[in-house]
């Protein structure tokens, strides 16, 4: 167990999400891979405490600043989704830009 | 043995997070996330950092089991019993997706990183709470306002009227 | 040693097994009297009553079921997971014998190997679309101005805690119902007096009787459908030994405690208060009439749980059944208005609250005359 | 009385101890009026009916609906017992623990969260109306008592100055939480029932909907299901007992014994009260749990917190 190996997780989880968040057309499966690149942060938030800095808590307080900010992320992002389900019917990105015109 | 414990969460993370964008059905890639969400969890056990660890998996599968009613709410084709791609630009996304892998990986791994200083504390769980109650509280203040305005936006946005106020208060 | 020994073990699990069969009652209009008769027999075998056909060894049709009504019955069966036996009560008396005759075969090492054998995972359906012959569902408006899916749910005829013959067809949005239909089941005989309200050449006593079972069959419906069994099996109990003959002022002994119990519930009150709301003036357009129409204010299910505890109590005491029929004027085809005031009231509500509205009606469909179809539905 | 961690031997008898209680809570279920029994005549042969009960399910062949999600159904079937096992692991009896989590009160409110998903899962998989309203009502009944139930265990962790379970046991040495926590043991044990499927809060598995979650489950299945219901309803008892009745504590008998009877104490109360007590809709008990559960027991942390400043 290294920082160097929980790094790599983490950019792992990092950029699969991306993949997700780019790829996607639905509003909910781009918030999921959302979720999944801050479930990465997470990772190394935590590993940089333990390797680094155990004696301080600040690692451990970015882990729940960046759990809170991922319920955060979720509720605007249902929020969201059921307004623009409600008012345009849709719930994919593309549409959802084309509503601009 | 120490490298077993670290790697079969990992794996399952990481695998369990493509398979989300892979699966057709809503469900299944959901609880995909939350399985993913559940190995980290684990990663941070092997931490020491077993309270953060099990909140992890408590926020999450939460969080998960009331995404999957919006998913299967809003999505076409909620079980995936009809195979189809929601999916654009695919192979950018794949391309720039493992760019920033290498890049990351590449930082991760060529850095030097500072050595450790300090020891883990008897009781990282007192230490996190002390934290929070002391030197991070105005963190703490702002994030517990942040969550506030959240709940109050995110009702405004939702709701077209309130559901209770059609028949006058008590159903 | 082996292999013997591992038959004999099998044969001791099917003993046992069949000590408790789960039986599935598909009840036809105008068989209420054998209903009970099978009830009771299926309570002295030591059998329970399945929930679902998923639940069920047995499928048993009481009475003479119409075409549609044998359709339901025939696909309730192919859900019947085996061992699995089925029969028909057809006449009066015959249920025990039917029960007893068809239990024993579930131990048999046939149902076992039909059980074993039968395949129902690859169901034949098109592939493609819609996969596996399923229709998708559509959308509708809904009060959440969301446009949700819509789901169509017939309710009935084979349900637990439900009128025997009766089927309300539903569209749900989540497990709301938007709007909803119902209809009675033509009975394959033409049909008697209801067993309810025996015609006014019976004894007074029996009348009686009949009238405070029925308040006590559709007091356990209602107890049942609000998830509090204990309640419910104290009131079926009641109504058979009423039914049994047994002398009225000693059930109402016993039935005294019970009403106290079932009143004094506060949950009870709290989940059944200001639900399904009958106005006056509404019971009277509808032409609703008998307890339904005489619950006091506020006129919810709880208003009219009341009133059936009241009038069976008084039944009980001895006074003559107040319209001379549990629902109403027999002869004017109470159930018929019941039906129409749970119907229209069912639209909106959730299911848990639709069936408890519905319950708190009790419409009887085996009475001659009974509605053929009432609609209601949301804007 | 001090608590440790056992060797890991002691899983094998904590999990026969998880199944000898649930085994029985179903037998008194089955022996109380208005139980599983349904009409059956009283006496002995009422309470051996959950041993025929499993021997008909075991020779029942597992019935599948047309297009249900096979893998999901398994996860939905097996959660409930897997996830009791794992609750219990962090329950102490007398003064060994299984697994000596330092925040074993959060583990076990993780583990009910968990529930969420695997209850809706079976819920949802068979692609059938009633299971699936079961489902979305366990939901919807969660998010009713869930915050409650997470104060109600945070209650004894502010006593004791810790999120261990082993150092709650130990701290109610001179008094149990009980007596000055009376609240939150109550909420605690609504929402063991929340969980477990159990009586007023049994709708996502009641009547009207044709055995809800239920519905559809059949042999193996069923029995698996049925029988994770008791086991949750026995791992909550058990962490009933831990957190406010004093845990192993008790005169003359070894410490792993009183835990059982205590737990034993707990179950039969929950099991006894299905029966007196009518059924709760889903709506109203998320408006139970937001306008009344909620407020008295954030009143019941304050009172403790206030009591745990004072003595300091």
């Amino acid at each position: 167990m290294t920082l160097d190996l929980f790094l790599l997780l983490a950019a792992a989880l990092f950029a699969v999400g991306l993949y997700g968040a780019l790829s996607q057309q639905s509003v909910v499966m781009v918030m999921m891979g959302l979720e999944l690149m801050i479930n990465g942060v997470v990772v190394a938030a935590a590993s940089f405490w333990y390797f680094v800095a155990p004696a301080q808590p600040d690692g451990q307080v970015l882990v729940l600043v960046v759990i809170s900010a991922m319920t955060v992320e979720m509720a605007m992002g249902f929020a969201v989704v059921t307004l623009l389900f409600r008012a345009k019917d849709v719930d994919t990105t593309d549409t959802a830009a084309e509503l601009k015109r | 043995m120490e490298g077993l414990l670290f790697w079969s969460p990992a794996v399952v993370a990481v695998g369990a997070g493509i398979a989300v964008f892979r699966v057709d059905s809503m469900a299944r890639a959901t609880y995909a996330l939350a399985l993913s969400f559940v190995a980290v969890g684990l990663e941070l056990l092997l931490l020491d950092l077993a309270y953060l660890g099990v909140v992890t998996v408590l926020m999450m599968v939460m969080e998960m089991a009331i995404m999957a009613v919006f998913m299967i709410m809003f999505m076409m084709n909620s079980a995936g019993l009809m195979p189809m791609s929601m999916v654009h630009n695919r192979r950018g996304a794949l391309a720039l997706s493992v760019g920033v892998f290498l890049s990351l990986a590449a930082v991760a791994l060529l850095t030097p990183w500072p050595e450790r200083r300090g020891t883990v504390p008897e009781d990282p769980t007192r230490s996190v709470g002390t934290g929070v109650m002391e030197t991070k509280m105005l963190v703490m203040m702002g994030v517990g306002a942040v969550l506030f305005t959240t709940i109050v936006a995110a009702l405004v946005l939702a709701a077209s009227r309130s559901r209770y106020d059609v028949r006058g208060g008590r159903r | 040693m082996g292999v013997r020994g591992a038959r004999r073990g099998r044969g001791r699990l099917a003993r046992r097994a069949a000590g408790c069969p789960h039986v599935l009652l598909v009840v036809c209009p105008g068989a209420t009297g054998l209903r009970l008769e099978t009830e009771a027999a299926l309570a002295a075998l030591g059998g329970v009553r399945a929930l679902s056909p998923a639940d069920a060894d047995v499928l048993l049709v009481v009475g003479e079921p119409s075409a549609e009504l044998r359709r339901a019955a025939e696909v309730t069966w192919s859900q019947l997971p085996g061992p699995r036996v089925r029969g028909v009560v057809a006449g009066p008396g015959r249920a025990e014998d039917v029960l007893r005759r068809l239990v024993p075969l579930l131990g048999s090492a046939e149902q076992e190997a039909d059980a074993a054998d039968r395949d129902d995972t690859a169901v034949p359906g098109p592939e493609g679309d819609p996969p596996g012959g399923l229709p998708m569902a559509d959308r509708a408006e809904d009060r959440d101005g969301l446009t949700l899916d819509v789901l169509r749910v017939a309710l009935g005829p084979v349900l637990p805690h439900w009128p025997a013959g009766l089927v309300v067809d539903t569209r749900l949005q989540g497990d709301v119902v938007q709007s909803a239909t119902a209809r009675v089941l033509r009975a394959r005989a033409a049909r008697g007096p209801s067993y309810w309200a025996p015609g006014p050449d019976a004894s007074p006593d029996l009348r009686r009787g009949r009238c405070a079972a029925s308040h006590l069959d559709a007091l356990a419906r209602l107890l049942s459908v609000t998830g509090w069994a204990g309640a419910a099996s104290g009131a079926v109990a009641l109504r058979d030994r009423l039914l049994a003959g047994e002398a009225h002022e000693r059930v109402r002994a016993d039935f005294r405690p019970w009403r106290r119990r079932v009143e004094g519930s506060r949950l009870l009150r709290w989940c059944t208060r200001d639900l399904g709301v009958l106005l006056p003036a509404d019971a009277r357009r509808l032409g609703v009439g008998g307890p339904a129409a005489r619950a006091a204010p506020p006129h919810d299910v709880s208003a009219r749980l009341r009133q059936w505890l009241v009038e069976t109590d008084a039944v009980l005491g001895g006074a003559p059944p107040p319209d001379g029929g549990p629902r109403g004027e027999p002869a004017a085809a109470p159930s018929s208005a019941l039906l129409g005031a749970a119907v229209e009231l069912l639209p909106g509500r959730e299911l848990a609250e639709a069936r408890t509205v519905l319950a708190s009606f009790d419409p009887d469909p085996d009475e001659p005359g009974a509605a053929p179809s009432v609609a209601a539905g949301a804007s | 009385m001090t608590v440790e961690a056992a060797p890991a031997w002691a899983a094998l008898p904590v999990l026969a101890a998880l199944l000898a209680l649930a085994s029985a809570a179903a037998v008194l279920d089955a022996a109380s009026p208005g139980g599983t029994a349904g009409a059956a005549p009283r006496g002995p042969a009422r309470a051996a009916r959950p041993l025929a009960e499993t021997a008909r399910l075991l020779r029942q062949r597992r019935h599948t609906t047309a297009v249900r999600d096979g893998l999901l159904w398994q996860v939905g079937v097996a959660g409930p017992v897997v996830i009791a096992a794992l609750m219990v692991a962090v329950v102490p009896f007398g003064g060994q623990v299984v697994a000596d989590v330092p925040v074993g009160v959060v583990w076990f409110n993780a583990m009910d969260v968990c529930l969420w998903a695997v209850v809706w899962l079976a819920g949802w998989s068979p692609d059938s109306p009633y299971p699936l309203v079961g489902g979305y009502r366990y939901l919807a009944q969660a998010l009713g008592y869930e915050l409650p139930l997470m104060f109600a265990l945070t209650a004894p962790a502010v006593a004791a100055g810790s999120l261990d379970v082993g150092t709650v046991v130990e701290a109610q040495d001179g008094l149990w939480f009980v007596v000055w926590m009376p609240v939150a043991f109550l909420v605690l044990l609504v929402g063991v029932a929340g969980f477990s499927l159990w009586g007023p809060l049994g709708a996502p598995g009641g009547g009207d909907v044709a055995g809800g979650v239920f519905a559809e489950a059949s042999g193996v299945d069923r029995l698996l299901l049925l029988a994770g219901r008791y086991a949750l309803l026995t791992a909550g008892a058990a962490m009933a007992v831990a957190l406010f009745l004093g845990g192993g504590a008790g005169p003359w008998l070894p410490g792993w014994l009183w835990s059982l009877l205590k737990t034993l104490a707990v179950l039969g109360c929950l099991v006894v009260l299905r029966g007196r007590l009518p059924g709760v809709r889903p709506q109203t008990v998320v408006r139970l749990g937001w306008v009344v559960a909620l407020p008295v027991v954030l009143l019941q942390v304050l009172a403790v917190s206030i009591v745990v400043v004072v003595e300091g």
